[in-house]
């Protein structure tokens, strides 16, 4: 394992003193509690996120004017603790109210949860939203559900928007839900991450291989195969997002191209070109592109693409709007 | 008959050092159908669960469990982490109170509450379940801990992260059963239960 | 090699095809050229940079608003030609003069040379500033000097916040020279970049060994030493910027962590962090930061640390204005 | 003598093929001290060349050498672009009325003045001199080339990107001496130079 660290145990600490020193504009660190805060306090619903660390810039880049109130960092992969989220919740709120967004896994959806009891205990009104958009994993009473994964940076951006213009706790709630419905992601890796801790990479894969599929904490994918060109992937892809939605030519969709984490940018924009050719093909309107790391998986090589499908131009003006945060661009 | 803060402390002290012991093994367990964390979520919590119950001064058994419970709450994270927190804190609201089988049994509910997952869905619950049938039955032994535990092997994950591997969970020992397991027999050997 | 492509021959045109579509926005491609245009013309000099391809966001990222007015893309790691150059120089220049940052390389230099003369012969003014922020070379006439990197991105921030102001060309000439004068980059690989069209990496380096001074070509640095930890990392960097500038602890600094492509930002926190201890130490004051992938080699794991020594606020206050860039956050 | 259109065409074109042949050969001795992309840049570059040059209006020696000058210029980039453009260029401006030796010093001047190389900086002005030296003494050869070539070896680069290499640059051939051989080569294979 090569990295530029210290010590694996105490990797979440050092990046959120390097960050909040980096962005002391923007955010401070809740000392003892691995939170990153927005520095000037919201006068409006606060938007809270969070997870497992590793997937930088997510979600502590976001933290600022226009899009988060905190971010919470869990151990890397690791979901934070109600106690962490709840300290959070509670240096945030400004009397309007929290709302949640949680990507789900099992042990973020019981964490969050058990922060909203508590701060609901203390009288901070709380809701929570949920971001399932990784169409790699069946849906059904039988599993988990869907993971979530770069469209929740889409969810944070748009909602954002919302809660700046004033928007309340319960209407952002109901259109965060609907949202999601409407944002679908899948992925490809070329390579796995290595978590500090582990020290070597969570899956094998052969030199000459590629997962499509494949979870932001290398949970394993649907398909392997030999490395195909980037059209072909593109193809594949949107294929899978193709059944997922039927597309229909009188919407307007938005399409993210998001880096894994050691995928090169050069790679990342011959994607998103194949990815348009694949649109085009089907005649689709595509009314806003964004390229970039923005939910990496440490080290991982590969790219995932998002498409949202707009139900208003508002949606599309939300994505565009200027923000104030370390990582969004 | 009731456990003394005593008592509990020492079946949780026995339970922390099993966990302690396995570490690795629960690690390697959770590598294999989840993302290989469970022995260093369980030994980060367990750890802070030591330092918070050693304090002398807690007098009932629900102040030592309910300490327990917050420790496994906020150091562990993850999915184990408040399914133990929830279950520890349950058994708290009771275990001053009532016997043994119900203070398990409300842990249980808690774990069922928090979670969702039902019996067969190849998670913890499946070994607090049986145990909970034992304890009522007076019949709890390392023998119906370990066939519990077995019994996870066959099962496909319908609940936690396992269960997006579908059919290729299937052959393996649910870790947060195992670590469960090792809770129960700790209580075998720091209480007597079956009187 | 596993990259995400199709055909090596042709990744800086689909690159572009996928930036240009992207950033519709913001820019344009100049058809025929491999030039990425800003949109909307600037009113004042325009700046002008480019190199060779594979330094991804650098340049296309930085043109918009308040930066460039355009970026000219060569062959992966190659210079652009002069043809190249001149039609982006006659597309961007609106009366006022166009200004060429140009990185210090032999090709570099010789291609925006010929495009400066052929353009001054079609009676447009032209003027250029050479970076050279790279100590790990030795500056001497028996070298072709010291190799611009990192800090570029740096020069076009600030002589693009200038150039908005109105100022002169001659004015803007006089100030980025002596801008480079005060900026200071050293680096670290911990593997070397995979150039498509070679498919094998550029030089070998063992799984447990890291290089102080590589280049973002992969030109060899001054040692290679088995794996360190960051703060050692950061030890020896610093060391290498201390001699170099001889610190004062009455200036102001600014400090810009770049990652090479494939380092997590999770890495370039930490190593931030140790950064700042080793200035803590010499008690300098850090009145700028910077984290990020900002100009990169392909898919390289390691960082650069470029120093900045203040002359005047007015540089910092040209670091942090808002532009409108397809990368700069 | 001087040079008509078809000799110098001729010329030019046994130089493209020399190029082509010898592709993997010049990025080889560039790995070694450089990029490793001098054999692909001047591929791209003569390609262009031929492409440029077969047009058969063109009458006169400079307007073949014009034509091939700027293929090199605007399809190379690197640092031998603008040297083997300056170079034809400069050879341009005089080829119609000076014999060869002249002509190659004229493109000799234009190496220098781009690239601000001097003799035993171990460039491709480590080829030309001497081939300038030899031609206006009236005994130009392959041995001669081969001999510059060779000289090329024990230098320390002082110019370029193999300058960054310092005393590490010893004992590697100069790639671009070497691909300004097979420019002389050819000379030697199509026009009578020594008369
Ligand atoms: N919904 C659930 N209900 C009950 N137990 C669960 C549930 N989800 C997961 N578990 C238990 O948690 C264990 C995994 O814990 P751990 O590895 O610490 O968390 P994570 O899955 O977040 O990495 C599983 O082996 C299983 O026993
Ligand atoms: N300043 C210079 N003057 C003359 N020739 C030079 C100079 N710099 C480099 N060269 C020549 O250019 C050759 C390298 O060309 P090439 O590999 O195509 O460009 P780059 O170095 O940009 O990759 C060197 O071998 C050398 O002969
Ligand atoms: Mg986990
Ligand atoms: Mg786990
Ligand atoms: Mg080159
Ligand atoms: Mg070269």
């Amino acid at each position: 394992m090569k990295k530029i660290i210290n010590d694996s145990g105490t990797v979440v600490d050092e990046m959120i003193d390097g960050f909040c020193f980096a962005h002391a504009n923007q955010v401070e660190k809740l000392t003892d509690f691995r939170v990153v805060l927005r520095k000037k306090k919201t006068d409006h619903v606060a938007l809270i996120s969070g997870g497992g660390s590793g997937h930088e810039p997510a979600h502590a880049g976001f933290v600022g004017d226009g899009m988060l109130a905190a971010a919470i960092c869990g151990e890397v992969f690791t979901s934070p603790t109600p106690d962490q989220i709840l300290e959070a919740i509670k240096a945030s709120d400004t009397g309007h109210g929290v709302l949640l967004i949680v990507k789900n896994y099992t042990g973020d959806v019981m964490n969050f949860d058990m922060a909203k009891e508590l701060a609901e205990m203390e009288d901070i009104k709380v809701e929570s939203v949920l971001v399932d958009d990784d169409i790699a994993v069946e849906d059904s009473t039988y599993t988990a559900g869907k993971r979530g994964v770069a469209g929740t940076v889409l969810v944070h951006k748009i909602l954002g928007a919302y809660a700046r213009q004033g928007k309340t706790l319960e209407e952002l709630k109901t259109r965060g839900d609907a949202l999601v419905e409407r944002i679908k992601t899948i992925g490809v890796a070329l390579t796995a991450a290595t978590v500090p801790e582990v020290g070597k990479p969570g899956f094998e894969i052969g030199n000459d291989e590629m997962e499509y599929g494949v979870g932001i904490h290398g949970e394993p994918g649907y398909k392997r195969e030999a490395i195909k060109t980037s059209a072909e992937m593109a193809k594949e892809l949107v294929s899978k997002l193709s059944e997922a939605f039927s597309f229909n030519q009188d919407q307007k969709y938005g399409v993210l191209i998001n880096g894994l984490g050691a995928t090169p940018l050069m790679e990342q924009y011959i994607f998103l070109n194949d990815v348009k050719q694949e649109l085009d093909n089907q005649a689709l309107t595509i009314a806003y592109t964004k390229v970039g790391n923005y939910m990496t998986s440490l080290d991982m090589a590969g790219v995932s693409l998002t498409v949202i499908a707009f139900e208003t131009d508002e949606e599309i003006d939300a994505l565009e709007e200027t923000v104030d945060t370390p990582s969004w661009t | 008959m009731t456990l003394t803060a005593k008592q509990t402390r020492a079946w949780l002290l026995n339970f922390s050092n099993k966990i302690h012991d396995n570490k690795q093994y629960l690690s390697d367990l959770d590598q294999a159908i989840g993302d290989g964390d469970h022995g260093s979520n369980m030994s980060r919590g367990v750890t802070a669960v030591e330092a918070a119950i050693t304090d002398e001064s807690l007098e009932k058994a629900s102040d030592v469990m309910k300490k327990a419970a917050m420790a496994m709450v906020s150091k562990v994270g993850g999915a184990s982490g408040p399914l133990y927190g929830s279950a520890f804190l349950e058994m708290a609201k009771v275990i001053d109170n009532e016997a043994i089988a119900r203070v398990i049994a409300a842990g249980l509910d808690g774990i069922k509450k928090r979670g969702k997952a039902e019996v067969e869905d190849k998670t913890m619950v499946d070994m607090w379940a049986p145990v909970v049938d034992a304890l009522q039955d007076g019949r709890l032994s390392v023998e119906a801990i370990e066939e519990a535990k077995a019994q996870t092997k066959p099962l496909k994950a319908k609940k936690g992260r396992a269960s997006y591997l579908n059919e290729r969970s299937i052959g393996h020992l649910d870790p947060g059963a195992v670590s469960s397991s090792y809770l129960f027999i700790a209580l075998l050997e720091e209480v007597e239960v079956n009187d």
